[in-house]
């Protein structure tokens, strides 16, 4: 089934502004869409741009949905370390990668619903419900493996973060997979407009039937699990947990994406296709920076331009004067020429 | 009839050609409008005619795409409501507009606090919030956060506000949806000091007696056109309706004979929550609408909510059908078939951003679970039925509820409720800001759901309304209820003693 | 008379004294004057800085950039002293035009560009702690008379404690802020801007004025965060102060203030910080918690914190709101 | 009585750091100290309240593990006032050296120079591109193990560094940075790798695999810091030499303090830590049974 004409519509910008950072990448290495078949892999910058972007495009799925919430995950960066961590154990234990991997799956599911227990039931503020997760976290996973980088080397977990499925890298499956799946998933069911009722309004949303409180603890347990996923991948890749740096700071990455996706942190109506993209496009911009050659000392100041740039084209002030963007605008303003009269409208 | 404007007249205030475009919508068509020192004006036309928009435009709130704005013959261009303040435009705008984190007198002086070397003069500021509302009969604590307030002390604090902006003209939309009629009465008191001291009045409403009460012209919009001004002492009421419908509407609502009630549904036994509502009790049957009558405050709305299981009650019970029921969720009411169309529906009621479809259909599809999805084709049909059935005008389906008009919102949530075709059916206020022809739409739909045998709580401010289509009428006073009148027994006039009369409690 | 409104404030500086009883039964030392002069000393330019947040989360929105800018700052004072004869006070001048600027720049993007306060401050973050690895990827010494003069600012109490100045500036901030905030009209609007944009809008609050004006008054104090921790350290250093916005955020939220804008107070913030730095006090006079041991704690005790509120603002506020309608009750009826 | 010692730990962002940490626990309680631990969540700032708090309380020693340079005169100023002997560990400070009493570390830039050294041996006069994994950027480990490896390989103008990007210090950013590296640069093109420290060699190990080439043959690897996991890598032929910086920088600073405080015997001001090279040449498998359980 393709995606229906609104959703390209509404995806519309961020493809562009996708295609933009793969045109700066040419720029700066024209053979960035050189693609080799070697050892048993596809091998090229575009692999990795998918392939790296796979933990911020696993999280953005969970914080898209947060988000939609008028919430935000603070913690997803944390849960990772922890669920990776629990994972390395586990299997470090002499288990299976299938358990390991449902152990951390159940670690990251913990963490969610602990993150909506605060929110949903305490009703404390999303940003410091999860900012105890994300200060607290990463000293759990640190107490789960003991401050040092926990090494394993069992060949199914290893899969997960390095292998290949017919020569794809399999985080790439995994985030294009799951991410489809959670989007086709919500706009199938009725969850994606109840989502989207309590983050406009959870008052009245409450009023008219919504339990609020049940679907939030859901979002935020799917972001936890999200965020699982990615930590697990993480830890696979490079074949330990480092509880320290796995997912630093990347919840920061993951709003970011969710936000070029064109998303409102206000909560409200929401694209998960349109965050993994956003998510790709934080992906590109760091591989506009890798493969630059600049000195790392100019990272930031690069990154923070070219992020500048994408937000101010995507401002719905400016939106108004592109057409093409206008089109599917947040909010455009008037200014069109007059329709026919209102009856005809009706 | 097309401009009563002499023209040794100087207007205050005028506005040409004004136009405003919405995508889908033209909301304003090259609309003229003339205000005379000293004069009330009133505005009127249908839910959505433009006369919101009007004033917005008028005031700096939207820029305008088209027309010019002359203050005392100069041209202005107010870019913000600042502006306009700086001008001496004071406006209400519809929906109570404060903040309800700052306090009764923070809100009155916002942006002209009473300054003291530099810095805010806070005990001045409350002193002088104080003299200001007790203008207004209001004894309230200025120091006290606003929404320690009802609703309609807030409106009456909001017209205060505007009222003390407001050097030249004064613009009221909808001030008195929510205040009943002593307050009405003490807000018409303060215009004619206003007018009396030269100053333009502009009034917007869907209450015909007021405005022959206290408007000298008045304007009509019909689908962002201006159909006429008029003088009041030259038109009667049914003039003014048939330009703002286009049509004639029958003779204004009666009431009309009930048939014997159903089957008892819900019985409500010594229901209260402390400090809120003391206990009542109700028996309500099918195809009955019992009418919750009161003053301001009184508790209809604090009634509604705990019926409905908004508010937790602390004591008493339910009873459906003859079972005991526990209701401590709208979702356990919602699941008995109970509805609730709240009073205060920018709050309780729409969700903004959301479109009026989903708007629409959100209570059903919350019953039926988010699993099973109510397939698009049939929330079509849905919608679409409603929005014939209740002449909900609307550029599209798919736009965000928050741009339509007040009344039009009101009628979007209307639609909700019904779609979920309850057994018991509250309506907290229905008709606030509903204009007169959906006025009696409504009046009449209430009459049909009751034929159909539902059974209906009304709560609502205005008599004639309650006469029309209520069985019995439960007067509430002091958050208690106080008696309950049946039959004949059911006149404004009887309902009104037995608000008022403290000696006559049952 | 105290209003319902000054309880979240009250019930925070309840929280702080039973902290701090709490920690003094369990080590008598923190009762010196050593650790309460420590407490404003080290807390003063994390202090000043939230200063700043508080405005910005008071209107609803939020500044992650301070952090970085604090750095910059530093950066900015070390490499402009060592390269130049400048004097440090010119040079503070010069640094905080930059910064105040900054502020505005990125207010002034929120506002006429419509984008969300969380976006923009986090590209300021970006774009600021760039600037510092530019500017000066290796710390850089600050070696100034100047700087030896306001470092040797300090009272000595009894017992040990030194008072020093960079306490005196965040101490003053917080007065100067309080009265900002709640005795001026810039104040009155940040507060209605926090309590809803649309409805401060139609009241005639200069919506653009007053953005500006918040996210320039954060982006200056976060200067002046920078030039205290440049006393503190003596150094210029383009890594340091990372997720300082975060303990901003942190210990506004602790001091009672609603990140969804509108409530709350900026004295509160001070108690804010001063539990934060608590709990970091204890944690350190305790000294048998392993590194992730640390981090739990802290996760823990912010958990502590903000639930002991909660509970305490419940238990309270029924109270309240039941006194509150019988006196609404009462006016409402009519004369 | 026993002795009270404050340790000011900068956090646990690496292994080497975790192991630090558990060398100093274990070298204390040996010696029967009473050890208050402080992490400083990698800030400076946290680091001075807590050696403030140190002082406050009245220990006896303090040991502080400086995360940056600068900034420390106040703090120590208020340590000597306080007559509380302070003693560096692992990096020394730009402080006044009468403010502390001795400082235990190894040279940094001495580190990167045997990296550069050892390279320049191996090559010979075979020309050779070096691609290079930096530390975080700003860090003073990052700047001075690239000063050194400068200076080591300086006047060999057949080898040549032709990219250098932070890799964090960290395994994953490692392998993400060396994957970028393999394709701008071709990776028949790319001869060696200098690492700033093993984490990231490890990464950059996998990467390079993964690309079908052969680490530590096809692209000589050099790191710093002698974790496990590094002369692992080297006895497997995957990786060609580490620089060892030594967890064990509070043996020496403990003996000096108890020699001080017992009877006033002024240390030096510089203890030196040994920079070993290890290559395949050594026992890789026995140092990294021996190592393994150090906490790294
Ligand atoms: N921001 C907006 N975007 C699009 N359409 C709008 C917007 N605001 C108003 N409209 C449309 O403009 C028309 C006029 O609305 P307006 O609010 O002026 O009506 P009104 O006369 O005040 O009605 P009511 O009596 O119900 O308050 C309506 O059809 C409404 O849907
Ligand atoms: N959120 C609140 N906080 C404090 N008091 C409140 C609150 N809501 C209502 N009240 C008070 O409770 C009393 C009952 O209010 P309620 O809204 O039930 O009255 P009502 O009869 O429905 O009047 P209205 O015509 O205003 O709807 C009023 O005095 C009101 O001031
Ligand atoms: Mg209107
Ligand atoms: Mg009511």
């Amino acid at each position: 089934m393709g995606p229906k004409p609104s959703t390209l519509k509404r995806v519309m910008p961020q493809l562009l502004i996708l295609a933009a950072a793969l045109a700066l990448n040419v720029l700066v290495f024209p053979e960035f869409f050189h693609i080799d078949f070697r050892n048993g892999r596809l091998f090229g910058n575009v692999v990795d741009v998918l392939n790296r972007g796979a933990p911020v495009a696993l999280l953005c799925i969970g914080m898209t949905l947060v988000i939609a919430t008028r919430g935000i995950d603070l913690s997803v960066g944390a849960v990772m370390a922890i669920a990776g961590a629990v994972a390395a154990s586990v299997v470090v234990d002499g288990h299976g990668w299938v358990t390991a991997l449902l152990a951390a799956l159940a670690a990251g599911g913990v963490c969610g619903l602990w993150n909506g227990f605060l929110v949903a039931v305490l009703r404390i503020q999303p940003i410091v419900a999860t900012l105890v997760l994300m200060v607290a976290g990463r000293g759990i996973a640190q107490l789960v493996t003991e401050g040092k980088i926990l090494t394993f080397s069992d060949p199914g977990l290893i899969h997960l973060g390095a292998g290949v499925v017919a020569g794809i890298p399999t985080p790439i499956l995994i985030w294009v997979t799951l991410g489809l799946l959670v989007a086709w998933a919500v706009r199938k069911t009725a969850l994606g407009m109840l989502i989207e009722a309590i983050g406009i309004n959870e008052r009245s949303s409450r009023l008219a039937g919504i339990n609020s409180r049940v679907l939030l603890i859901c979002v935020y347990t799917v972001s936890g699990l999200c965020a699982a996923l990615a930590g697990v991948i993480v830890a696979a890749d490079i074949k330990g947990a480092d509880a320290n740096n796995a997912g630093l700071w990347l919840e920061l990455d993951a709003i970011l994406a969710v936000v070029i996706g064109g998303n409102s942190l206000l909560g409200g109506r929401f694209s998960i296709l349109a965050s993994l993209i956003g998510a790709l496009i934080i992906q590109s911009v760091n591989s506009v920076i890798l493969l630059s050659g600049m000195p790392p000392e100019f990272n930031l100041v690069i990154k923070a331009v070219l992020i500048l740039c994408i937000l101010v084209i995507q401002s719905p002030r400016i939106g108004n004067l592109i057409y093409i963007l206008r089109a599917s605008g947040p909010q455009p303003q008037p200014d069109r020429p007059p329709l026919p009269k209102k009856e005809a409208a009706r | 009839m097309k401009d009563t404007l002499t023209p040794d007249d100087r207007p205050v205030l005028r506005a040409r050609g004004v136009s405003k475009f919405f995508p889908g919508t033209i909301a304003l068509d090259d609309v003229d409008l003339a205000l005379r020192p000293g004069e009330v004006h009133a505005l009127l036309g249908e839910n959505g005619a433009g006369k919101s928009t009007l004033i917005k435009c008028l005031t700096g709130a939207y820029r305008r795409d088209a027309g010019l704005i002359e203050l005392d013959g100069q041209e202005v261009e107010p870019q913000s409501t600042a502006d306009s303040q700086k001008l001496g435009i004071g406006t209400v705008y519809q929906e109570v507009n404060l903040l309800p984190n700052l306090t009764v007198a923070e809100n009155l002086f916002l942006g002209r606090q009473p300054m003291r070397a530099g810095f805010v003069a806070r005990r001045r500021m409350n002193r002088e919030a104080r003299d200001v509302l007790a203008g207004y009969g209001l004894d309230v604590d200025p120091g006290e956060p606003l929404t320690a307030y009802s609703v309609a002390i807030q409106q009456v604090i909001a017209i205060a506000r505007a009222v003390e902006m407001s050097g030249k003209v004064l613009i009221l939309d909808e001030p008195t949806a929510s205040l009943d009629r002593d307050e009405v009465q003490l807000l018409f008191g303060v215009i004619r000091q206003l007018t009396a001291r030269g100053l333009a009045v502009v009034f917007i409403t869907h209450f015909l007696d007021q405005v022959f009460d206290i408007s000298d012209r008045a304007t009509v919009l019909r689908n962002g056109r201006v159909v006429g001004t008029v003088n009041m002492s030259e038109v009667s009421q049914r003039d003014v309706i048939t330009m703002m419908l286009g049509r004639q509407l029958e003779a204004r609502v009666q009431r009309h004979e009930v048939g014997p009630a159903g089957k008892g549904l819900v019985a409500i036994e010594g229901l209260a929550k402390r400090g809120m509502i003391e206990p009542f009790s109700l028996n309500i049957r099918e195809g009955e609408v019992v009418g919750l009558a009161g003053l301001l405050g009184s508790g209809r709305t604090e009634t509604c909510n705990l019926i409905f299981g908004a508010v937790q009650a602390d004591q008493g019970r339910i009873l459906l059908r003859e079972k005991e029921i526990s209701v401590s969720r709208p979702r356990d009411a919602i699941a008995h078939r109970f509805a609730l169309c709240p009073e205060d529906r920018k709050v309780d009621g729409i969700v903004g951003d959301l479109s009026v479809r989903d708007n629409i259909i959100l209570a059903l599809q919350a019953r039926q679970g988010w699993m099973r999805p109510i397939p698009r084709a049939k929330v079509n049909e849905i919608a679409e039925s409603y929005v014939r059935a209740l002449d909900i005008r609307l550029a599209s389906l798919d736009m965000p509820i928050r741009l339509l008009s007040g009344g039009n919102q009101q009628k979007a949530l209307l639609a909700r409720w019904l779609a979920t075709n309850p057994d018991f059916l509250i309506l907290d206020e229905p008709t606030r800001g509903i204009d007169v022809g959906a006025h009696a739409e409504i009046i009449a739909l209430i009459e049909q759901l009751r034929a159909d045998g539902m059974a209906l709580l009304v709560a609502s401010s205005e008599m004639e309304e309650l006469v029309a289509y209520s069985t019995r009428v439960v007067v509430l006073r002091d958050r208690q209820q106080v008696s309950e009148l049946t039959g004949d027994a059911i006149t404004p006039e009887n309902i009104v003693r037995a608000i008022a009369d403290e000696g006559e409690a049952a | 008379m105290i209003r319902s409104t000054h309880l979240p404030l009250l019930v925070t500086l309840a929280t702080l004294v039973l902290a701090y009883a709490l920690c003094a039964a369990a080590y008598p030392a923190m009762l010196s004057t050593r650790v309460m002069s420590n407490l404003l000393t080290d807390n003063a330019f994390l202090g000043i800085a939230a200063v700043g947040m508080t405005f910005v989360i008071l209107s609803g929105g939020i500044d992650l950039s301070i952090g970085s800018v604090i750095a910059f700052t530093g950066v900015f004072l070390a490499v402009v002293l060592r390269e130049t004869s400048m004097h440090p006070l010119l040079a503070f001048v010069l640094v905080l035009c930059i910064t105040t600027g900054f502020g505005a720049a990125m207010g002034a993007t929120i506002h006429y560009l419509e984008m969300p306060p969380f976006i923009v401050t986090l590209a300021g973050m970006f774009l600021a702690r760039g600037a510092a690895y530019v500017l000066s990827t290796e710390s850089v010494p600050i070696t100034h008379e100047f700087y030896d003069t306001l470092q040797g600012l300090y009272w000595k109490a009894p017992g040990g404690g030194r008072f020093r100045l960079i306490g005196g500036i965040m101490v003053l901030t917080f007065i100067v802020g309080i009265v900002v905030a709640h005795r001026t009209r810039f104040g009155q609007n940040v507060y209605a801007l926090g309590g809803g944009e649309q409805a401060a809008r139609l009241m005639g609050v200069p919506q653009a004025m007053t953005t500006v004006g918040i996210y320039a008054t954060s982006g200056c104090l976060a200067g002046l965060s920078g030039i205290v921790f440049s006393l503190y350290t003596s150094a210029g250093y383009s890594l340091a102060t990372v997720g300082v916005e975060l303990d901003a955020i942190a210990a506004v939220v602790i001091g009672g203030t609603l990140l969804t804008g509108g409530y709350g107070f900026v004295g509160g913030t001070f108690f804010g910080i001063l539990i934060m730095g608590l709990i970091q006090t204890y944690i350190v006079f305790d000294g048998t918690l392993s590194s992730w041991w640390t981090k739990i704690v802290i996760g823990g005790l912010l958990f502590a914190f903000i639930l002991l509120q909660k509970g305490l603002t419940w238990a309270t506020q029924a109270k309240a709101t039941r006194a509150r309608r019988r006196t609404a009750t009462g006016s409402a009826a009519l004369s | 009585a026993d002795l009270t010692i404050g340790f000011s730990q900068i956090g646990s962002e690496s292994g080497w750091r975790a192991a630090e940490t558990t060398v100093t626990k274990q070298e204390a309680e040996k010696r029967g100290i009473d050890l208050k631990f402080a992490d400083a969540q990698q800030k400076q700032e946290n680091q001075i309240k807590a050696i403030r708090s140190f002082i406050a309380q009245g220990v006896d020693a303090i040991l502080v593990a400086p995360v940056v340079a600068t900034g420390w005169d106040e703090v120590l100023e208020e340590a000597k006032d306080a007559d509380i002997p302070v003693v560096l560990l692992d990096r020394t400070v730009d402080a006044d050296k009468s403010l502390y009493l001795t400082a235990v570390t190894s040279d940094l830039v001495h580190e990167g120079r045997v990296a550069g050294e050892w390279l320049v041996s191996e090559m010979g006069d075979q020309d050779c591109r070096i691609v290079e994994l930096q530390g975080t950027t700003g860090s003073s480990p990052a700047i001075d193990r690239k000063k050194g490896f400068e200076e080591g390989i300086a006047g060999h103008d057949n080898l040549q560094i032709v990219r250098s990007q932070t890799g964090d210090f960290t395994r994953a950013q490692g392998k993400v940075v060396m994957e970028s590296f393999l394709k701008a640069e071709g990776g028949e093109n790319i001869c060696a790798l200098y690492a700033h420290n093993d984490d990231m060699a490890v990464g950059a190990i996998q990467a390079i695999k993964e690309a079908g080439l052969k680490p530590g043959e096809d692209i000589k690897i050099v790191a710093i810091d002698a974790v496990p996991d590094a002369h692992k890598a080297i006895a497997e032929g995957e990786m060609n030499a580490t620089i060892e910086l030594t967890p064990n920088m509070a043996g020496p600073a403990l003996d000096a303090l108890e020699a001080y405080l017992a009877s006033g015997t002024e240390p030096e001001k510089w203890i030196q830590t040994e920079s070993k090279l290890f290559t395949s040449e050594d026992d890789n498998q026995a140092i990294y049974d021996m190592k393994k359980d150090l906490g790294y």
